[in-house]
């Protein structure tokens, strides 16, 4: 079957790869979506969704009543409810732009995951780990961001193309708090990127690269950079809540003060659009993070996935090495939504506050002390 | 008025940070979640309903299947929001209990009106209507909200009774004055 | 010591009010006057006194006097006159006051009676309330929220006494709620004159009973329900119908005959249960017939007229047909005087003769009068007609077979009861304004249905020239018009200018127009009706015989 | 201190050798010679003669006689009739019934003077129903009078005419009570009727003013007559003139009828002397003077009585001297003069459900609280003795008595209340402990046939 694949011409490759990144981005955000609702109900003491119940599935002995219980049936509702909405447009809005802003939000997040290493087979060939990736560029990290940060013109221009209040200033928001966080979040992997490239011949970017570089031996060698650089994983991390409008840094469609924020004015399908590429950016956020700081799919730290799976067939390997990244991308979802049902919004002068007074600093001076300190390293 | 200003510790570089307090919220949060859930999934694990409920009106009868109700349609007449309506009628003379002579011919209770102040039950002097434990009604139609006679006393079924006021003016009746 | 301050009136003082009162008052009746009540359950105002309820019994006391020199003696505390009162309470119906008496009605003693005699009448009365068509208007309950104990000592067996008896067609009787208070017995006697009813069996097992072979049937029977205290007489028309708390009461007329005998008619929704008497001292004290009582249901009747078209239409349609010029109207006796005027003016309009169709039937001296038609006296009043009526419409039968006639308008009259032919009424075209179906509604050309008295208010002329009001109970029939709306919108569609059917308007039209009405409005006729001037007709030979409160002229000027 | 002896006017000759009830016996013993002189006198004269007495009413209430003729209503125009009350049904009496059987003609002469004196053309005996023979015994008698021109027209060839009727009453108790009587006289229920306005002086018989009198008061007339009131005055004592007829019944050695002057003779006497004392191992309990509407005395109870000048005198029953106001004074009555003797063999609370049953069973009906506490008391006494007696029986039972008394028509509200008043009164621990240990008893055994 790979042979089959690996005979097809390249564009079609890819357009089997691009498929299989929606096929699963999609359904994962769809249930984000549900996990965040039942996440919600236990912390508040709720059993959540479950009461729905699908006519044919709902009926299987067992199983079809756990299925209500976790709250499926919903999800496929809402799912279904969703695209069978009517379109509904409001009238006084530019057309163009308000059917653009999904689009725009959505496919940023749908890309970034091209560049996303979600796991890695031990190819016999080469006798070395080889990333499950859609596309192994270098630029890796900086794909990420250079694609991710798009996703604020989706909030720009919903928030425009609504013509209301609420959601321009959602935009606004959107757009002051991206840029804030951003060069903190920038800033912030600095100090990864010149621990896995100082000593090597030839420099990358590369997010695989990065992970390499956590499963190697000895001590430092196994560590996981989220012990060798806490502060730069803290300051990511906060960067990483800013940039995908998640509590307590939801700004932009912060519902108390601002209705909907930036989509206020969208419904249906539109709007659905809207809540898979929040997931979705969510997810690749998680990604990237347990990439840089959580030794991506090892299993432990000085605990390399390669010498696990290296006896193993190459599906079964690869299969276990995205297990365990997804499921350290999985709590770190969990972590997102957590967070959110724990602590209260940020006013937003003190998002900026925090954003510019507190965290570029620190960021900045956490570079200087990296940087410093992988020097010392490096000469000694 | 006198007023005492609280001298406030200043914040320790910890506290200022918030991290140990976001941690200990989450780690609150995680408690919460993983814990039990203390309240009552509804309509799977019902409520225990305590003596003397006010829930949905019924009609009962007592232990020898009579109905109680004579229809003196007080309820009716106390009724707040005009939720009940009575039909009289006579019971036919060959009737087991004609000499009750009195029953409903129709008993309506309107459930969209009835507001379950159970000032119907305390007004009853035959001890005929009871708010028993049924408290969450629905249906989808208007009509399907109105219980009649039949439903009422489905809804009802038998109460114990302390009085049994009628068998006993029947005793009394066979029995006749030479009885004393 | 005491003097009285007109020849007639006697002073008394209850519970320390001084009150003039006349004499052969009876304490009840005296007290009643300063606003005190004596409870009591066998007296009755309209009835003899009988005593035997005991309920209400007082405390009487005489001035003292010496009894040598008649010197008043004075307490010397007060320096008022002493005041020597009997020991032993006695009965308020049974005694008539005196000048100088002394009534205690609220005293420990006074109390105490009054207690004890509801426990008494409570030990044997049934507990079943809650089924009795009188709860509500029981003087039993009422005086056993004032003077019950709320509990009772009694735990022996009640006595037991036939329930359900049918004591006559119309009136079931349940002796173990009888009291024995005998105003039944005594209304049979003195009012009814049909001495049916009696006790029988002694002491507590006594028993109200009809005499043997004998049945309560006579046409006033229902007023011994209406008089029965508690609930042993219960109608059976009405009984089981409805609890009496819900009922609408509205003031009406009878209109069997025209003794006009006052009553209530007792609604709920639109819907008539029963009708009772209502006391008017001039006319049927506090008594009526029975077969008055059955005329609510001519409201839900089946053959009630039902609107075919919109009362406009049917409007235009007898204003077409009535413009003719060959007119004639039959107006009713039994329509208000409003309507009788309304249709007068129509008759002067459009210049028809007019007629009225006379109704006869046997008086019972009490409160059934010969005239059947409750407004023969209104009628003339206002000038509908001048002649008293006849029952045949004879001279209107040879009219229409001479051709004079080719139109005629029947206001609710039945032409053919009335001696015309089927053949007659078919030669014309015929206008029928009415509330019901019958041969002449059969042969109309236009036919308007209009409401019954139930339905609509207005006014009665009863045989003693008393104007009285009667008031709508329930809501029209839907469709059907008032009858005044539908003359005066006849009026108006024949170029008349339009005054307002209301009857404000018809009055102050009234009032003008009519000398013998006078100043007189629909809104100040009182409610026990208003006297009026009739010696213009004194002329007339009625056929009334005497009844209660009315003696015909011929016989006032023998007598 | 032994008894007086009897003093027998009315009784005079009864009991005598050969006496017979026909009017040749009597006539031959003076009879009606009262009645012949009687009726060449003035009315007015009889009536002052029959005041200046004294003479109390013999039938119960003790009122007086002359008062009642001259309350009567003589302008009306309308005609007066004399009612003879021979109902004599309370329990424990049996004079009237004496007379009537042994004496007819001495009613028949007392009732004309009676009738002469107070201008009556129409007379009745009303007697009671269950008193056949007596009915039979008073026709025959009055059909021999107006044979012998004594009743009827032209009475001892004056112009002078009135006839006597006897009336049997259908059997009740009330019947005895005066308006009720009229009542029955005129052929309906014999309902008390209500005084005002119904006076029998006034609006009686027929609407007409009527007079009506007992048996013994009316044979009491022709003797005044015979012997001259102030002749009469002088038997008994004042204000309590002339002779009582005691019937003496229940637990006494020799119970009988014995006639006394008014006062003559004691409780202790009576019983004791006269009629022999109790049976033999039994002591007195009880006994109620004037029949059994009387309140009863209780042996061994004292009595504190006023004298007229102050001074004070204690009695005990033993004591007391049998007249009217001695009685009243002990708070009892002399009433028909019907004395019920209880030893201690009697049980009073079966006693009284004895006497409650009869009044609960005589109670007309009319007015509410005597019909419906008569049988009420009944039931409380009768349930008492089918032994379900509760402590508080007692207490109710009295309680239920005092709603009664003095608030009915006639004086059957007195006379079916006082009993329980004063039995519960005085035997008020027996009715507190009362249990029926006999539980064999029935009720039935109590029950009035």
């Amino acid at each position: 079957m790979i042979d089959l694949y690996l005979s097809l011409p390249i564009w079609v490759q890819a357009a089997i790869k691009g498929l299989i990144a929606i096929g699963f981005l999609i359904p994962v955000a769809g249930a984000c979506s549900l996990a965040e609702r039942k996440v919600s109900a236990w912390i508040q003491g709720r059993p959540g969704p479950n009461r729905a119940r699908a006519w044919g599935l709902g009926y299987i002995p067992i199983l079809g009543p756990i299925l209500q219980r976790l709250g499926v049936f919903h999800l496929m509702a809402d799912g279904a409810k969703f695209v069978f909405k009517e379109d509904v447009v409001p009238g006084h809005v530019n057309k163009f732009y308000y059917y653009l802003a999904p689009l725009v939000a959505l496919v940023p997040s749908l890309c970034t995951v091209v560049v996303v290493p979600f796991g890695a087979y031990f190819d016999a060939a080469s006798e070395t780990l080889k990333p499950l990736i859609l596309a192994d560029v270098d630029v890796g990290i900086l794909a990420v961001f250079a694609i991710g940060s798009l996703s604020v013109y989706a909030l720009i221009l919903a928030g425009w193309a609504s013509n209301s209040k609420y959601p321009f200033l959602g935009g606004v928001r959107a757009s002051a708090q991206l840029i804030s966080y951003e060069l903190s979040m920038t800033l912030s992997v600095i100090p990864v990127f010149l621990w896995v490239n100082a000593p090597g011949p030839e420099a990358t970017l590369s997010l695989f690269a990065v992970v390499e570089s956590q499963s190697q031996a000895g001590l430092f060698g196994g560590m996981w950079f989220v012990f060798l650089m806490p502060m730069c994983a803290f300051i990511f991390l906060v960067s990483l809540f800013a940039e995908t409008n998640r509590q307590p840094f939801d700004m932009p469609e912060s519902e108390a003060d601002l209705v909907g924020g930036f989509h206020t004015e969208y419904g249906e399908f539109k709007w659905s659009i809207f809540f898979v590429a929040e997931y979705a950016h969510m997810t690749i956020g998680s990604a990237v993070f347990v990439l840089l700081f959580l030794g991506g799919w090892n299993p432990l730290p000085w605990v390399p996935l390669e010498p696990l799976i290296a006896g193993l067939p190459v599906w079964l390997g690869g299969l276990l090495g995205a297990a365990f990244f997804l499921g350290k991308t999985f709590f770190f979802i969990f972590l997102f939504m957590w967070v959110r049902w724990t602590l209260p919004r940020f006013r937003y002068d003190q998002v900026m506050r925090l954003g510019w007074q507190k965290l570029l600093p620190l960021a900045i001076a956490n570079v200087i002390f990296y940087a410093l300190a992988i020097a010392v390293i490096e000469r000694s | 008025m006198s007023f005492k200003t609280v001298e406030r510790k200043p914040l320790t570089l910890a506290e200022r940070t918030y991290v140990p307090q976001i941690l200990n919220g989450l780690s609150h949060t995680f408690k919460k979640m993983v814990k039990p859930n203390e309240t009552l999934e509804y309509p799977e694990a019902r409520p225990p309903i305590p003596e003397g409920y006010r829930g949905v009106p019924t009609l009962v009868k007592d232990p020898n299947g009579r109905e109680k109700c004579v229809s003196c349609q007080l309820c009716e007449f106390v009724c707040p929001p005009k939720a009940i309506r009575i039909k009289p009628g006579e019971i036919s003379a060959d009737a087991d209990t004609a000499h009750v002579e009195k029953a409903p011919q129709e008993f309506d209770i309107d459930m969209l009106r009835c507001i379950y102040c159970g000032l119907c039950q305390e007004v009853c002097p035959e001890e005929a209507i009871w708010l028993q434990n049924v408290f969450s009604v629905s249906g989808y139609t208007r009509e399907e909200l109105v219980n009649d006679k039949e439903r009422l006393y489905e809804l009802g079924g038998t109460l114990p009774d302390e009085h049994f006021k009628w068998d006993k003016k029947k005793a009394a009746e066979e029995a006749g004055n030479g009885a004393h | 010591m005491i003097q009285p301050a007109q020849p007639d009136l006697v002073t008394v003082y209850i519970d320390g009010k001084e009150i003039a009162v006349p004499k052969g008052t009876n304490v009840i009746e005296a007290a009643k006057m300063v606003g005190t009540d004596v409870p009591h359950y066998c007296y009755h105002e309209k009835l003899s006194v009988a005593g035997n309820c005991r309920m209400c019994l007082i405390e009487l006391g005489m001035p003292m006097a010496d009894r040598a020199t008649r010197e008043p003696i004075m307490d010397p505390e007060t320096g008022k006159q002493k005041i020597n009162w009997i020991p032993r309470p006695q009965i308020g119906c049974g005694t008539t006051v005196v000048p100088g008496m002394h009534v205690k009605t609220q005293s420990k003693m006074v109390k105490e009676c009054r207690e004890g005699v509801m426990e008494f009448l409570l030990i044997n009365h049934p507990l079943d309330c809650p089924i009795c068509d009188q709860a509500g208007e029981c003087k039993l309950q009422e005086q056993a929220t004032g003077y019950g104990r709320g509990y009772s000592r009694f735990i022996e067996q009640k006595n037991v006494k036939p329930k359900r008896t049918q004591l006559g067609p119309r009136v079931t009787l349940d002796d173990e709620r009888c009291v024995l208070c005998s105003r039944c017995i005594r209304f049979s006697q003195e009012v009814a004159k049909d001495d049916v009813l009696g006790f029988v069996d002694r002491g507590s097992y006594s028993t109200l009973t009809c005499y043997p072979g004998k049945e309560l049937s006579n046409n006033y029977s229902l007023n011994t329900v209406d008089i029965c205290p508690v609930g042993a007489l219960t109608s059976t028309d009405f009984r089981f119908k409805m609890r009496v708390w819900f009922l609408k009461q509205t003031d009406s007329i009878d209109t069997e005959s025209s003794v006009g005998a006052n009553t209530v008619v007792w609604s709920r929704e639109g819907e008539i249960y029963r009708i009772t008497p209502r006391q008017n001292d001039e006319v049927n004290d506090t008594w009526m017939a029975d077969s008055g009582r059955v005329l609510y249901k001519e409201v839900q009747a089946d053959n009630r007229l039902k609107p075919s078209s919109e009362l406009a239409t049917s409007v235009s349609a007898a204003a077409s047909l009535l413009d003719d010029g060959n007119v004639a109207i039959v107006g009713s006796g039994r329509s208000s005087v409003e309507e009788q005027f309304l249709t007068a003016k129509l008759a002067k309009k459009i210049g028809a003769a007019s007629y009225v169709v006379g109704r006869h039937g046997e008086g019972d001296g009490i409160l059934i009068s010969a005239d059947r038609n409750p407004n023969t006296r209104g009628a003339l009043v206002t000038g509908l007609i001048s002649e008293l009526p006849t029952t045949e419409l004879s001279q209107l039968a040879a009219d229409i077979d001479a051709g004079k006639v080719t139109t005629l308008l029947s206001v609710g009259e039945d032409l053919t009861a009335a001696g015309l032919s089927d053949e007659q009424l078919a030669k014309v075209n015929l206008v029928y304004v009415g509330s019901h179906s019958n041969a002449t509604s059969a042969a109309a050309t236009v036919i308007i249905p209009t409401l019954t008295v139930f339905e609509k208010s207005g006014t009665f002329i009863n045989q003693q020239f008393r104007i009285q009001k009667f008031k709508s109970a329930v809501p029209g029939l839907k469709g059907a018009a008032d009858d005044r709306v539908v003359l005066a919108s006849l009026l108006e569609k024949l170029g008349d200018e339009a005054k307002g059917s209301d009857l404000a308007s018809v009055w102050a039209e009234i009032a003008e127009t009519v000398p013998a009405l006078s100043g007189i409005s629909y809104a100040n006729v009182p409610k026990s009706g208003l006297l009026i001037d009739g010696s213009a007709w004194s002329g007339l030979d009625f056929p009334e015989g005497e009844s209660l409160h009315f003696k015909p002229a011929t016989a006032e000027a023998s007598a | 201190m032994s008894a007086p002896a009897e003093r027998r006017i009315i009784f005079k000759h009864i009991d005598e050798e050969g006496y017979s009830n026909d009017i040749a016996c009597y006539q031959k013993h003076g009879g009606y010679e009262i009645l012949k002189k009687a009726v060449t006198q003035k009315p007015e004269d009889l009536r002052d003669e029959v005041k200046k007495s004294g003479l109390r009413g013999r039938g119960g209430a003790g009122f007086s006689c002359g008062l009642k003729w001259s309350f009567v209503d003589r302008k009306s125009g309308k005609p007066i009739y004399l009612v003879v009350n021979a109902d004599e049904s309370e329990p424990g009496t049996f004079k009237d019934r004496y007379i009537i059987h042994q004496d007819p003609h001495q009613l028949i002469e007392g009732t004309m003077i009676s009738c002469f004196a107070n201008d009556v053309k129409q007379a009745y005996i009303y007697i009671r129903g269950e008193f056949p023979e007596g009915a039979r015994i008073l026709e025959q008698a009055i059909q021999e009078a107006r044979d012998a021109g004594l009743v009827g027209k032209n009475i001892c060839g004056t112009e002078y005419s009135c006839d006597i009727f006897v009336h049997r009453g259908a059997g009740a108790y009330i019947c005895g009570e005066e308006t009720g009587l009229i009542e029955s006289l005129e052929g309906k229920r014999a309902n008390p009727r209500i005084k005002p306005p119904y006076f029998p002086a006034v609006l009686g018989l027929y609407q007409c003013p009527t007079i009506v009198n007992n048996v013994e008061t009316l044979c009491h007339v022709k003797h005044i007559l015979d012997m001259g009131a102030d002749e009469y005055l002088k038997i008994g004592t004042p204000n309590n003139t002339g002779t009582r007829i005691f019937c003496v019944s229940g637990h006494v050695q020799k119970p009988g009828y014995y006639e006394y002057a008014c006062g003559e003779v004691t409780m202790g006497q009576l019983l004791n002397d006269v009629c022999g004392g109790p049976l033999p191992g039994r002591t007195f309990k009880a006994v109620i003077p004037g029949g059994s509407s009387a309140k009863i005395l209780r042996f061994g109870e004292k009595f504190t009585i006023k004298n007229k000048d102050g001074t004070t005198k204690e009695w005990a029953v033993e004591d007391i001297p049998l007249d009217f106001d001695s009685l009243a004074a002990a708070g009892t009555m002399g009433g028909s003069g019907g004395v019920i003797v209880m030893d201690d063999s009697v049980n009073m609370v079966e006693a009284l459900a004895n006497i409650n049953a009869f009044y609960a069973h005589e109670s007309c009906g009319q007015c509410t609280p005597c019909r419906e506490g008569s049988l009420w008391m009944k039931k409380i006494s009768s349930r008492m003795v089918k032994g379900e007696a509760r402590e508080e029986d007692g207490e109710l039972i009295k309680n239920v008595a005092d709603q009664i008394a003095g608030r009915t028509i006639c004086a059957f509200g007195e006379a079916c209340s006082w009993p329980t008043q004063s039995f519960v009164a005085k035997f008020g621990d027996e009715f507190k402990s009362y249990k029926d240990d006999k539980n064999s008893k029935s009720s039935d055994s109590l029950e009035l046939v």
